[in-house]
């Protein structure tokens, strides 16, 4: 008999089903997930964990990505029953992030946004105790950002002290400087 | 060594070691501040009262000489009792007034 | 002079059975010298106490080793094999590791009773020994109220543990010693219950005189009281703090019990006193229940004292057993075992012995008839009262509960969300 | 009259190391300290109760005093945590010191005047035996009399210790 | 008027003999009872997604042995399946069966770590640990057969497996799975499940409610154990899974018993699986090589395994680079414990060591 294989939900079914109850509160759709209106974050969960169709009682997993210009954080929900998971997205602003905490939601959620905000300094209003999970409390800054290397008097991370390009060439095949027969 | 006045211990020098043992209990028990101390003087006034006991049934003669080993084992058994008691109740004032000080102990109703 | 001592010992050297008791001996020796009368008891107890302590010393050294090997081999590995043959020297090599290890004090730590407490923890156990019979006349202080001696010297050793506790003024210490003294005080009603029935049976409390019963009737005195053996035997492994009552010293709760401040030669006093008190547990074991140094014929052939330390390390197997391979009791699971089935069965134990005395007193019956038929009647009645008692008492645990479901594909019911409960509201 | 030397030496040395150990338990500072000391004077009238011939009484005596009521003091004292556990005097040290002065001179006194009539007799052989007998022919009623109080004085801690909220 | 005893701190750990690692738990207790309880990990963070974000997705692979030390081919094969997702890299026939067949073992290899550690936990001191690690040194013997590592295995890469297997390691499976463990497993059974005092040990110590678990995340035996019957391999099959026919257990009341049963369980049926596999290993290539520099297209992926402790997910976002933009783990460790203070507070000091053992955490997994 045929195994039943995890269906993921399109962002745009989401976003639909999410538009007719909460209107504003998705901002686009993608195929594979869907921005949520940080404002409406919590309600937005809220429906989602209830709502018979989406039923997305199961927090799979929560993380945050560094877009240079916005800090993402990243949701999967899925429902065990139905064995569907969708994945959601929240911006916010990249200097001082602050989003809604899902922890009233989900006891799943407060060791996971502690982590977040500990590696990338997004701060969750409303999480029962909000404090830094691996690093210690005067550790200064959050290490997962982009420009976390960038501190006063950081060193310069790995790969990226190498020029991308050979000097004088731009693009295509990388030609060897000529190094003459033996010279020193 | 002055062996020869000690040569033999009689009645009188097992009865002045109790004496003494009860001395010592009665001090501990009127001048201790901490209500189990008091219970140490009491102990150490019935253990003198065990002593001297068990001296008269050894040397005093008497038809049954076994009857002060009787009765030491039956103050050992009230004291063992009394003692119980005694820091129950040690215990439960502590409980109330958050002291074991008889000094503070004086309210006959709280 | 030397001809007098050598009647002591006879004229072949291995045979030392004939070794009569010893203060006796020594008393001809010394009072042909012509010595003082009380010179007499002060040099046969110095010698008996040396006797006795070289004895413990050996042992504990060679109980590590036993130890570590059987329980080695329990667990499908080698256990100590690299210093000595085969790992022998193993124990000696500990020893010299805890003499050369600095004795650490913690700065609060009151040095008075910090000193006091291993010293306290080790003398009890020893001093039992005194009143155990080792051979045919061969005990140290035949007390004719010897089992009160031991429970004396038991109760000495919860005072002991508390003193360790407290003076090393630390908290999982003090935590350790005052569960030590809760087992050790509950434990120590079953303890006398059980020891109630021997003295009863036979009629005095003198451990010499318990032998010469067993003796005299031809039978061990575990075949008459296999109920008291049983209840000795749990609550002295919960009296010695070891598996599965090892609580005190529960590693994976409060790392270390009432002697983690201890390090050096303290520790390894307290080491060995458990090693000590545990050997003399098992003596006292194989006194009354297994008939001391007596085996039927056996004893005329080997020397009494051979077969006597045979039947201690046997019983002393049986605790390494135990340690090997039970998990641990909680403390509640261990009080409760203690109050609601040891106590009781002593209780009824005590009356059955009580009424098979009285029966075997007043009819005058022979011995010979009456104890065969006290042996069957006294194993069939205990083993009655244990089925009952679990059947009654003890929590349904059936073999294998519920065996958990197998599903071959994946169903989950659809369940309400729940609002998650923040800790520490929870369910008080 | 014990005359043997040796029992002679033993009695002095258990006699005096008892009343300096009973010295200490009102000397000392530390409540602590004071019990453990008290215990060790248990065991020191152990000892002069084995000299006077009284070998079961002394094993008693060391298991219900040194064993039982040693550790019951300490329970109290860890019972009381926020009491202070200095050993510290009231008031009443000097009118008690001259109290107990007295006591001793009187008694001491009356040991040495009264001419004891003290018996030849030499000092008992085993008594655990005819204890027993005693108990339970002669003493058979203070016997059973005792055995209720014990239980009553058993009953009584127990309440006055237990909490509402104990599930006994 | 209750006796006032003031609540001691205890530290559990972070050098605790009974705590898998440096996890620090500060329980307040009042006498025998916990009253609050506070987790502090971190003592092994070593940063492992920042690190990655520099790394090629080849160099990568070995990260993902040493976040759980315990199940290193589970993780191995996670990440290779999330990078072979995003680059849309299809694996051959005989890497796939290679692939079930040695996360299969690797879950027998952590049961068995699991199952004593926690029998370890309940005060057998000692003896149970010596079988269940005996057995867990013969899978890993087979691991350092192959792969010549036991621990860090380092086995899978993206696109395959490394080392084809050598000829003498399907003989002495066969032997292992056929006639030694099923012995063995049988043997800890009778000796551990039906013991009367693991019973009393173990019995509705920190239990879990069906909707807490949901509600908490759990996975993998956490969940089980609750009556949820959900499994990776079944709900959502990667690799063979769904030609293998077995069976998953699950509990009934979620308490640490049911846990300890359920993990033996899951040991059997992994035999199964692993005898499938070998009855039907096609030959072929065990690998399709892929650029050392791979540069997937830009996009994310999230793909998940059932590794022994539950769900282990990754989630990766590349920009088309040759390292990946971001690298997330969801470790089922960190997430397990997050029901840890609701299973512990109003229980016994002991029983929160015992629950601490039956969820058998991992933290290389939970500080990564």
């Amino acid at each position: 008999m045929p195994h039943p294989a995890t269906v993921t939900l399109p962002g745009t079914a989401v976003a639909e089903r999410l538009g007719a109850a909460l209107p504003g509160a998705v901002r686009e759709a993608f195929a594979e997930h869907v921005v949520l209106e940080p404002a409406s974050l919590f309600a937005a969960m809220a429906f989602m964990r209830d709502d018979p169709e989406l039923d997305a009682k199961y927090l799979v997993q929560m993380c945050s990505v560094d877009m240079i210009t916005r800090i993402d954080v990243v949701y999967h929900l899925a429902s065990l029953a139905r064995n569907h998971i969708f994945e959601v997205k929240v911006p916010a602003d990249h200097e001082r992030p602050a989003v809604a905490s899902v922890a009233p939601l989900w006891i799943g959620a407060t060791l996971q946004e502690r982590e977040v905000y500990d590696l990338m300094g997004v701060a969750f209003e409303g999480h029962p105790e909000l404090t830094r999970l691996f690093l210690w409390d005067k550790f200064p800054g959050h290490p997962l950002r982009k420009d976390f290397m960038s501190l006063p008097g950081g060193q310069k991370s790995g790969l990226s002290q190498f020029p991308k390009q050979a000097p004088g060439q731009t693009g295509g095949e990388f030609r060897p400087r000529d190094a003459g027969a033996g010279a020193p | 060594m002055s062996s020869v006045v000690l040569a033999s211990v009689s009645l009188e020098n097992v009865l002045v070691i109790g004496a003494l043992l009860f001395s010592i209990g009665l001090y501990v028990s009127l001048s201790k501040r901490n209500a189990v101390g008091i219970l140490m003087g009491v102990e150490l006034m019935l253990n003198a009262v065990n002593v001297t006991f068990l001296a008269f049934s050894r040397y005093v003669e008497s038809p049954r000489p076994l009857d002060g080993q009787v009765f030491a084992m039956f103050v050992i058994a009230i004291a063992a009792a009394e003692a119980a008691v005694a820091l129950a109740l040690a215990v439960a004032v502590y409980r109330h007034r958050e002291t074991v000080n008889i000094d503070e102990i004086d309210l006959l109703r709280w | 002079m030397t001809g007098a001592l050598l009647t002591i010992i006879t004229d072949n050297w291995w045979d030392i059975r004939d070794l009569s008791n010893l203060s006796g001996a020594i008393r001809d020796l010394v009072s042909d010298a012509g010595g003082p009368g009380w010179l007499v008891y002060v040099v046969a107890g110095l010698l008996g106490a040396a006797g006795i302590v070289t004895f413990v010393g050996v042992t504990a050294i060679i109980n590590i080793w036993i130890e570590r090997r059987v329980v080695g081999r329990m667990q499908s590995r080698l256990g100590p094999n690299r210093p000595g043959p085969v790992g022998l020297l193993q124990p000696l090599a500990d020893a010299i590791k805890l003499m050369q290890k600095e004795v650490l004090q913690p700065k609060l730590a009151d040095a008075l009773v910090f000193t006091a407490a291993p010293i306290a923890f080790t003398v009890p156990g020893i001093a039992v020994l005194a009143v155990v019979p080792w051979g045919r006349n061969m005990t140290l202080a035949s007390l004719d109220a010897g089992i009160v001696f031991i429970f004396a010297m038991s109760s000495l050793a919860a005072l002991a543990v508390f003193i360790g506790g407290y003076g090393s003024n630390n908290k999982y210490a003090l935590f350790g010693s005052m569960r030590v003294i809760a087992m050790l005080v509950t434990y120590e009603i079953p303890i006398v219950m059980s020891l109630l029935g021997i003295a009863m049976f036979a009629g005095t409390m003198n451990l010499d005189g318990i032998v010469r019963f067993q003796e005299d009737h031809w039978l061990f005195l575990i075949m008459l009281q296999p109920l008291a053996f049983v209840i000795y035997f749990m609550s002295s492994s919960a009296e010695l703090n070891r598996t599965p009552a090892d609580l005190a010293e529960a590693e994976s709760e409060i790392a270390g019990g009432y002697h983690v401040e201890y390090s050096g030669m303290k520790f390894g006093l307290y080491y060995a006193a458990e090693l000590i008190n545990c050997v003399t547990v098992s003596a006292i074991i194989a006194t009354l229940f297994l008939g001391g140094w007596w085996a039927y014929k056996l004893d005329e052939i080997v020397p009494g004292w051979m077969i006597y330390i045979g039947k201690v390390y046997a019983v002393y197997f049986l605790f390494i057993w135990t340690r090997g391979t039970l998990p641990r009791f909680r403390i509640d699971q261990l009080l409760a075992f203690a109050w609601k089935w040891m106590t009781p069965m002593a209780l009824v134990n005590v009356l059955m012995v009580a009424a098979e005395v009285l029966i075997w007193e007043e009819t005058g019956w022979s011995a010979g008839v009456l104890l065969p038929i006290y042996v069957v009647l006294n194993n069939a009645l205990a083993l009655a009262l244990i089925v009952a008692w679990v059947r009654v008492f003890a929590p349904r645990f059936e073999r294998f509960p519920d065996r958990p479901r197998f599903y071959s594909t994946i169903d989950v019911p659809s369940l309400p969300a729940v609002a998650p409960v923040q800790p520490g509201t929870q369910s008080q | 009259m014990i005359d043997d030397a040796g029992v002679v030496v033993a009695f002095w040395v258990i006699a005096v190391s008892t009343v300096v150990c009973a010295l200490m338990v009102a000397a000392v500072r530390n409540l602590v300290h004071a019990v453990l000391f008290l215990a060790l004077t248990f065991v020191g009238v152990a000892g002069i109760y084995i000299v006077l011939a009284a070998d079961f009484v002394a094993l008693v005596q060391v298991l219900i005093y040194a064993g039982a009521v040693g550790v019951l003091m300490t329970f109290a004292i860890m019972l009381t945590p926020a009491a202070d556990r200095r050993n510290s005097e009231t008031i009443f040290q000097a009118p008690a010191a001259v109290l107990a002065g007295l006591v001793l001179a009187i008694v001491t006194f009356v040991a040495y005047d009264t001419e004891w009539r003290i018996s030849g007799r030499d000092a008992f052989p085993a008594t655990a035996a005819s204890l027993g007998e005693a108990f339970l022919k002669p003493y058979v009623v203070p016997f059973e009399v005792v055995s209720v109080l014990l239980m009553t004085a058993m009953i009584g801690a127990i309440v006055l210790t237990r909490e509402e909220g104990d599930d006994v | 008027m209750p006796i006032k005893s003031e609540p001691v701190e205890v530290n559990i750990g972070p050098q605790h003999p009974s705590t898998h690692g440096v996890f620090r738990m500060v329980a307040r207790i009042d006498g025998e009872r916990v009253t609050d309880v506070k987790m502090v990990v971190g003592y092994l963070h070593r940063s492992m997604e920042k690190l990655a974000e520099e790394r090629t997705y080849t160099q990568n692979i070995p990260f993902t042995d040493r976040m759980d030390y315990l199940a290193a081919m589970t993780g191995n094969l996670g990440y290779c399946l999330s990078v072979e997702k995003l680059a849309g890299i299809d694996v051959p026939e005989r890497a796939q069966y290679l692939r079930t067949m040695f996360s299969e073992l690797q879950r027998v290899a952590s049961h068995c770590m699991a199952t004593g550690a926690f029998i370890n936990d309940c005060g057998a001191w000692q003896t149970p640990v010596m079988y269940t690690f005996r057995d867990r040194e013969k899978v890993l013997d087979l691991f350092e057969m192959t792969c010549g590592a036991r621990i860090t295995t380092n086995y899978m890469r993206i696109g395959g497996v490394a080392f084809d297997i050598p000829d003498e390691f399907l003989p002495a499976l066969d032997w292992l799975v056929n006639d030694d463990l099923p012995a063995r497993f049988e043997e800890l059974e009778n000796l551990i499940v039906g013991n009367e005092i693991i019973l009393m040990r173990s019995r509705d110590v920190g239990v879990v409610t069906p909707e807490m678990a949901i509600n908490a995340s759990l996975s993998g035996p956490m969940l089980r154990s609750a009556g949820i019957a959900w499994d990776i391999r079944k709900a959502d099959p990667y690799c063979v899974y769904d030609r293998m026919n077995f069976e998953i257990p699950v509990g009934y009341n979620g308490d640490s018993y049911d846990r300890m049963v359920i993990r033996i369980e899951e040991m059997k049926q992994s035999l199964r699986i692993i005898r499938q596999c070998m009855a039907e290993l096609p030959d072929g290539p065990h690998k399709v090589d892929v650029p050392l520099a791979l540069r997937p297209p830009a996009g994310e992926a999230y793909s998940r395994v059932e590794s022994p402790k539950g769900e282990l997910g990754f989630y990766v976002v590349s920009d088309g680079g040759p390292a990946p933009y971001r690298w997330h783990v969801r470790a089922p460790s960190l997430i397990n414990l997050s029901v840890l203070p609701q299973m512990t507070i109003g229980q016994s000091i002991a029983d929160a060591i015992v629950t601490l053992g039956s969820i058998d955490i991992n933290v290389g997994e939970v500080d990564r």
